[in-house]
């Protein structure tokens, strides 16, 4: 009998097994075809629909590709400058404390100039989120060295590739903010495969949840790929992104909460 | 009974927002103002309403914070000294485009570089010109006490929520230091989270079913309607030039001879006046209270008055050109300003003004233009 | 009246607290007051001075060059503040510690050995208030009761119980201020 | 253990067409399509019947265009 | 053979400060400023005359790395654009309280805040006037074309040595975007250490034995020196003012109505001209190219020739009022502003002169003042 | 006969076993007495004496106590702003890649305001020498708390004490920046007894030798007592300080180069 | 002589480089030439176009809202700059992908079909200077030997090796524009 | 092993009346004069002839105000 079902007719809401989640708007995201910051953007709207926090939600976002992330998620939120965001949500979430508070950074925004507000909000224990989108270039300017860009590798202002001696190594900011008392659960995740989405869905759970039991601060680090800036399709940057930056930036949790 | 005390300006103005039911406040130290973050501190405001108080990283993270705050519809602020200040113009600047309420305090010292921590004025173009990036104006209060410096907290939250704008309070390190007797107003109450979503509409405080999505955000890539965005601002300025310029009038009335100065120049140039007016001078002071809005119409009518108009400044001449802007030609206008930290003696101002207007030849017949 | 006074000395005599009680007094006497300090890194040593003013009226500048009354502590500030009394005003300065004593004929100038006194009375601590007391009587501007309450005013709670003893070395004050040049 | 089937429908206006999703369908059941939207780009199409609802092409696009349905065959 | 490129605005200072001879540039991205980096990155200075260039962390970084660079005496640069600028002002505060030369450039977009990156000169205020904190000027260079942006780069050294300043080079998002036709100069040598030690005798190149040590520092807490220094550092502004203003005049000789503009604004405006002289209207152009210090004299002069002055600004009004302090009341002098990254038109503002000055009621005899 | 020997005989220069260096100026040090920042100068200039680089020497102060550390060093120097010595000091090393060049920081200036320029210069590996003064509090703007004040101490902002949960914990910078592939040489040393001294001169050796070998940057923290801030008296705070900043801030090499 | 041209399109269509082919094309003439993009984060899509002005005279305004020719590529830009073309001037358009068509009676208007051409002959890449060659067919402002200079000069040295398939295109372009509607 | 004499010499007026030196000599020679120098402070002084020269109290002086000798005994 079931082969005889139409396309009509599974395609039905009671059969419905996913859809884009309704905290994601209808504008078309700004980014480029393929870009990871899409499907990180739905992910955490997934969970804070899942967790029912709509309305509970503060959200601030970057200067950076996602600086537009306002116009893509349904919550509240807040435009903070650049590299400034963790000051933005400390200011928040110290006169709301019991919202949950939340930024969204790109790696030139919170690894360059926003270092000194990202380490001291995470040595304060700020009881905040930060959602950090590690691409390994400043997508929005147009794909310039960023500090996480890996050695030898080729943007605008590194035209010859990333030399170390002369333009720093590739920081590992996570794993620095792992080492500092006041960060609860830091973990690295990607989503470019859908295991991958699974578990970095997972970890923004747990992140979210964590703050809401007022932990500390939780910091989930998201590998992803600028096509643009790394002048590749998106599959081929995938794959890229596998071979290149997996290996200095490995996935997996960093800091998890002592049972 | 009145509750009375002898402060500093610093703790005064801490005291003050305390009263005026600040909601938060975040700072870092600084010379000549630490003292705000300190009493603050020490006089548990936490317990006492609630209130927040944070020292952050640096300046940078101070007004960063203060814009989440306030664009969370809370009553927030900060406060340093002038170095502090000039790291803050990007945030100020974000502010002002997002049109958050605010008050920041500048405790100013003497510049530039690492300058001096001695009182000056030498901040003044920052404050009211603008000292951040792009077309906007803060409303900028001028204290000459220590009351004002408590008074200034509660009226800069006034203004800076009823035209939803940043207030500065342009002190200086004199006004800062400085203990006088100041008189204490009741605790008013901190406004709840329910009240701060009733009253203000557009703050951030999360998206309940009954209303869009609230957005704080100082850009648009579209030229027409970033357009649009800064003639709104505009028109605020104009409304706001209209309808709060604040001075004070100081033996104006029959006034030859004006000085013009705010701040600690004009607790200086009060006594001047009065030494003046013992030797049978003709001398007034008009004191800006507001040095954005400035009192320009009020200049500009006692500019038909006077036969010239001395500025005393601590700075080698920045408000001076409001008041020439203001009086465009029709009296002759000098400066005369003390720098490095030195504040002018009251003798001394009335000597310049003597010297310029009285004793010289450059005493002439000002024909007013005429339109 | 107005009386514009600057006391001036080391970080650690007490210079800033004296000039407050002084305010705090004449402000419970009701007259207005101002009190401006020397600020900074003093923390580090160095001089320290006040600038204290006691009027009827409202006070204009609280920062001055000139003055009715100096009250002087060490050598550096007698050097820096000597020339700033007002004619016919009035210098006062404990002697020790001090190389060159203070040359202007114009004014009134009395000593107060306050510092040897305070230490023989094992009240070193509070050697100003010696100081203070020698100050108001030659210029009785406030009267002992408004002096109490504004040290009540001036010390934390925990501390009024040393009240009586400031105004015992107040008193004691009194006793050793002498005149060294006394303008008729 | 039951059989499924399943099915997506892409919206074809958010689709930007960066293919991440057909590689990652285990059963090929997803191609670009020769058409443009509006904004120029091929999106992608569902090209035959062998789709089981496992989703994963859901998870991964970035542009949330995939709903993917699904029915349980007993 | 002239070397003749077609080049944008960003890319020809770029190339202006290698052939300069500068040491150092140091810099963040920033649109619509990136290509400055860019252009020096992929065009090996470092290999064609020693020239470092390198991205730092952050704007405020950048300026500082300037700083030590140009404390040593060498010529050094940085660049962004107005938020970036913004995050500089402490920094150039303290160059300028330690009179360092060195090299700024604004390619100036929409603000407050985010705003847009589309083209603006809505930075005015901060480069004239003084964004930082205390009493300071920095020499601001505008140019309206790239050739300019060019020219400027060596010019604007040249100004920074020969009178210990910062230059600011204020562009804006058209020129520096812009292409056009370019004239290189021959690379000029860069100084060797050897040569700044003779040439810069304050510079910190390490203590010899020849000399006591060199400080750089602009902190004096004694409120005389730290007087003496603020006069010393006045006194040098008033005769940059009195020797290094520099304007185009374009068709003033019988203007009876002046555009005032620079920058992006005077090109519109050159042509405004021109289509109002096809139309028979004297009409005339003062294109200031140093905005400090501002061609006061000029504008002073032809107060007393035309009859009315229109400024022309991509901003709400900030030019503007250094033509009124000019003119001081002589004529009467408009400003119209378009904001948000708008360019006005040629039409659009030859338009506004008319009706501002020809076709309106507004149009009165003007006295000059007499002193 | 040695028994005969008079003071006025002993005290000749051929006697002389340590005098002050001659790179520190006459002028009297305007720290309170008992302040470690003198013997800190005074170990630096010693170092830098004994390897003759006065003149190749280019040293920058900060803002803090310390600002002043131009009327004290017999070297060309410069003041940079609060918290960006290290940037000032890599504008100078990049262009003046043979000099031996410094900074001079206390902790509110390169682990609070200067967290950015600290970290940044030494993920560059910028070939530069810091030399940092822990004194876990704000000497020079009246005591108020530092990043690495210590928990419960009481500073003019934190009358209380610091309260880790609302403060934030103390910033173990020097740990965080021995991480990063841009430090060579990390050491955490004090300069308040007679051996640690010794050590401590040792350690600046060290720091100034690996300079001239242009091996990366060198990072010398001193532990020291800010008596003035901590409100006790010099022996006092000497003995504080070991009692209390050292078993957060335990002294010795934290990393060294690999032989 | 002076020819403003606003060129409009998407993204990656070589609208840009178009534009600087001719702009370099006119310099090797020695005419003023200046190059003007719409910028910022174009990377992620979306329109992008430039203004270029030849001319004999020193260029005033390097930025227009009025043109003489408008070359445009999409729909995006049909909608935004159809308008712009001043009356009597010039509107080149590539009819694919283009729904609403242009409407006005006052400008001259042709269409030229670069890129289904391009396609056909494999050189998709360079579709812009079929349309380019279409563009100078009817305002001939360029002699072929300065816009071969041009092309030496825009193009980086390794891509040398293109100039005679860019000239190719260049040429065919001239022979597939065709009017639509032209004054008289 | 030959025995060494040591002495030190304080520079009063640079000496802050810190106490820093006084426990650090094993052999007790220093001790805080009651005078003042000029600055107030009640320096360092040496009250014996115990001195070996061994250079640990001006190592730890933060004001450099010691200058010791030695000589050899032998
Ligand atoms: C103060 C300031 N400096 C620089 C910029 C320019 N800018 C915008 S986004 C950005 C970097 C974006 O990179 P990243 O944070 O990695 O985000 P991505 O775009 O890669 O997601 C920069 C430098 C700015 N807007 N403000
Ligand atoms: C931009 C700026 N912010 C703040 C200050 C005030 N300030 C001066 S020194 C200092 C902190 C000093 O502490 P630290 O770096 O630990 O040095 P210490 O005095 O303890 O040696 C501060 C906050 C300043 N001068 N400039
Ligand atoms: S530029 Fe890079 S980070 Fe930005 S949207 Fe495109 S792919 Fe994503
Ligand atoms: S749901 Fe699974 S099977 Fe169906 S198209 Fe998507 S990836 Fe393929
Ligand atoms: S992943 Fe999404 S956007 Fe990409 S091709 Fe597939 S459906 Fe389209
Ligand atoms: S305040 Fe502290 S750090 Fe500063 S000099 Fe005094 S003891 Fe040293
Ligand atoms: S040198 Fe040694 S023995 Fe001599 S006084 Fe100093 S510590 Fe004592
Ligand atoms: S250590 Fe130095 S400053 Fe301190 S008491 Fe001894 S000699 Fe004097
Ligand atoms: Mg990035
Ligand atoms: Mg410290």
């Amino acid at each position: 009998m079931s082969q005889l079902l139409t396309r009509e007719e599974i395609c039905v809401p009671e059969n419905e097994v996913y859809h884009r989640t309704c905290l994601l708007t209808d504008a078309a995201l700004s980014y480029c075809p393929g870009c990871g910051h899409g499907t990180a953007h739905r992910l955490i709207m997934e969970v804070i629909e899942e967790m029912n926090l709509q309305a509970d939600t503060i959200g601030v976002a970057p200067v950076g590709c996602s600086v537009l992330a306002y116009d893509f998620m349904d919550i509240d939120m807040q435009q903070a400058a650049h590299g400034r965001a963790p000051a933005v949500a400390t200011g928040i979430k110290r006169l709301y404390p019991d919202k949950f508070v939340f930024t969204y950074q790109g790696d030139g925004d919170l690894a360059a100039i926003g270092t000194g507000e990202t380490l001291h909000a995470c040595n304060r224990g700020e009881n905040i989120t930060i959602f950090f989108v590690n691409n390994g270039i400043y997508g929005m300017t147009g794909g310039q060295m960023a500090p996480t860009t890996l050695p030898g590798m080729k943007t605008a202002t590194s035209p010859f590739g990333r030399d170390v001696t002369t333009m720093g190594y590739p920081l590992k900011i996570t794993e620095l903010l792992a080492m500092l008392p006041g960060t609860y659960y830091v973990t690295r995740q990607s989503v470019h495969t859908p295991a991958n989405v699974r578990k970095a869905k997972k970890a923004i759970e747990k992140a979210v949840q964590y703050q809401k039991l007022k932990k500390g601060l939780c910091f989930v680090e998201i590998v992803s790929n600028c096509n643009s800036g790394w002048k590749m399709t998106p599959l081929e940057s995938n794959k890229w992104m596998e071979e290149n930056m997996f290996p200095v930036y490995p996935l997996g949790d960093i800091k998890v909460p002592k049972p | 009974m009145k509750d009375i005390r002898l402060m500093k300006g610093n703790e005064a103005i801490a005291e003050g927002v305390i009263r005026a039911g600040c909601d938060g406040y975040f700072g870092y130290p600084i010379t000549p103002q630490s003292e705000v973050l300190e009493y603050l501190m020490a006089n548990n405001p936490e317990e006492r309403t609630g209130m927040v108080v944070l020292q952050a990283e640096s300046e940078i993270a101070s007004i960063h914070m203060v814009y989440g705050g306030a664009a969370a519809g809370k009553r927030v602020m900060t406060s340093s000294s002038s170095p502090g200040i000039s790291l803050m113009q990007e945030g100020i600047s974000f502010m002002a485009g997002t049109e958050l309420p605010c008050l920041l305090l500048n405790v100013v010292r003497g510049g530039p570089g690492l300058g001096t921590i001695q009182p000056s004025q030498s901040d003044y173009f920052q404050a009211v010109k603008g000292g951040g990036h792009g077309d906007y104006k803060m409303i900028v209060l001028a204290p000459a006490s220590v009351q004002e410096m408590y008074d200034f907290a509660k009226l800069g939250f006034e203004l800076a929520f009823k035209h939803r704008i940043q207030v500065m309070v342009l002190s200086d390190g004199a006004i800062g230091q400085m203990m006088e007797k100041v008189e204490l107003d009741d605790q008013l109450p901190r406004l709840t989270d329910a009240e701060i979503v009733k009253k203000y509409p557009w703050a951030t405080t999360g998206k309940t079913p009954d209303r869009p999505r609230n957005i704080i955000t100082s850009l648009d890539l579209n030229p027409v309607k970033q357009e649009i965005i800064n003639q709104n601002l505009q028109k605020k300025f104009r409304h706001i030039e209209q309808t709060e310029v604040r001075f004070e009038r100081f033996m104006c009335d029959d006034a030859e001879y004006l000085f013009v100065a705010y701040g600690s120049s004009a607790r200086v140039c009060q006594k001047a006046v009065l030494l003046g007016r013992a030797k049978g001078l003709k001398v007034g002071l008009l004191r800006p209270i507001t040095l954005f809005p400035f009192p320009v119409d009020e200049l500009a009518r006692l500019a038909k008055q006077v036969k010239g108009m001395q500025a005393i400044e601590m700075s080698a001449g920045q408000m001076v050109e409001d008041v020439r802007l203001s009086v465009n030609g029709v009296v002759p206008v000098e400066h005369y300003g003390r720098l490095g930290g030195i504040i002018p003696a009251p003798d001394e101002v009335l000597h310049v003004l003597e010297q310029n207007f009285i004793h010289s030849k450059k005493e002439k017949q000002y024909e007013p233009a005429t339109y | 009246m107005t009386e514009e006074i600057i006391i001036a000395g080391f970080g650690g005599q007490g210079v800033l607290s004296m000039g407050k009680i002084l305010a705090y007094s004449g402000m419970m006497q009701n007259k207005e007051v101002s009190w401006f300090p020397s600020y900074g890194p003093e923390m580090r040593g160095g001089t320290a001075n006040v600038t204290v003013i006691i009027s009827d009226e409202r006070i204009s500048s609280p920062i001055l060059n000139k003055f009715d009354t100096a009250i002087i502590l060490n050598q550096q500030s007698m050097d820096k503040f000597e020339n700033s009394v007002k004619e016919g005003g009035l210098l006062i300065y404990d002697p020790n510690g001090i190389v060159r004593h203070p040359v202007r004929t114009d004014i009134n100038i009395y000593t107060i050995e306050a510092s040897d006194e305070a230490s023989k009375l094992g009240l070193a601590k509070i050697f100003n208030m010696f100081v203070l007391g020698g100050y108001l009587s030659i210029k009785p501007l406030i009267d002992a009761e408004y002096i109490h309450k504004g040290l009540e005013k001036s010390l934390p709670l925990r501390r009024h119980n040393l009240i009586p003893e400031n105004e015992k070395a107040i008193a004691r004050g009194k006793e050793i201020v002498h005149a060294v040049h006394v303008l008729n | 253990m039951a059989k499924v089937k399943g099915e997506i429908v892409v919206n074809t206006e958010r689709c930007k067409g960066c293919e991440l999703c057909v590689p990652i369908c285990k059963e090929k059941t997803i191609e670009m399509s020769g058409g443009l939207n509006s904004k120029g780009y091929h999106y992608a199409t569902s090209i035959n019947e062998d789709c089981n609802g496992c989703t994963n092409c859901a998870l991964v696009c970035p542009d949330g265009a995939i709903t993917v349905y699904r029915v349980k065959l007993d």
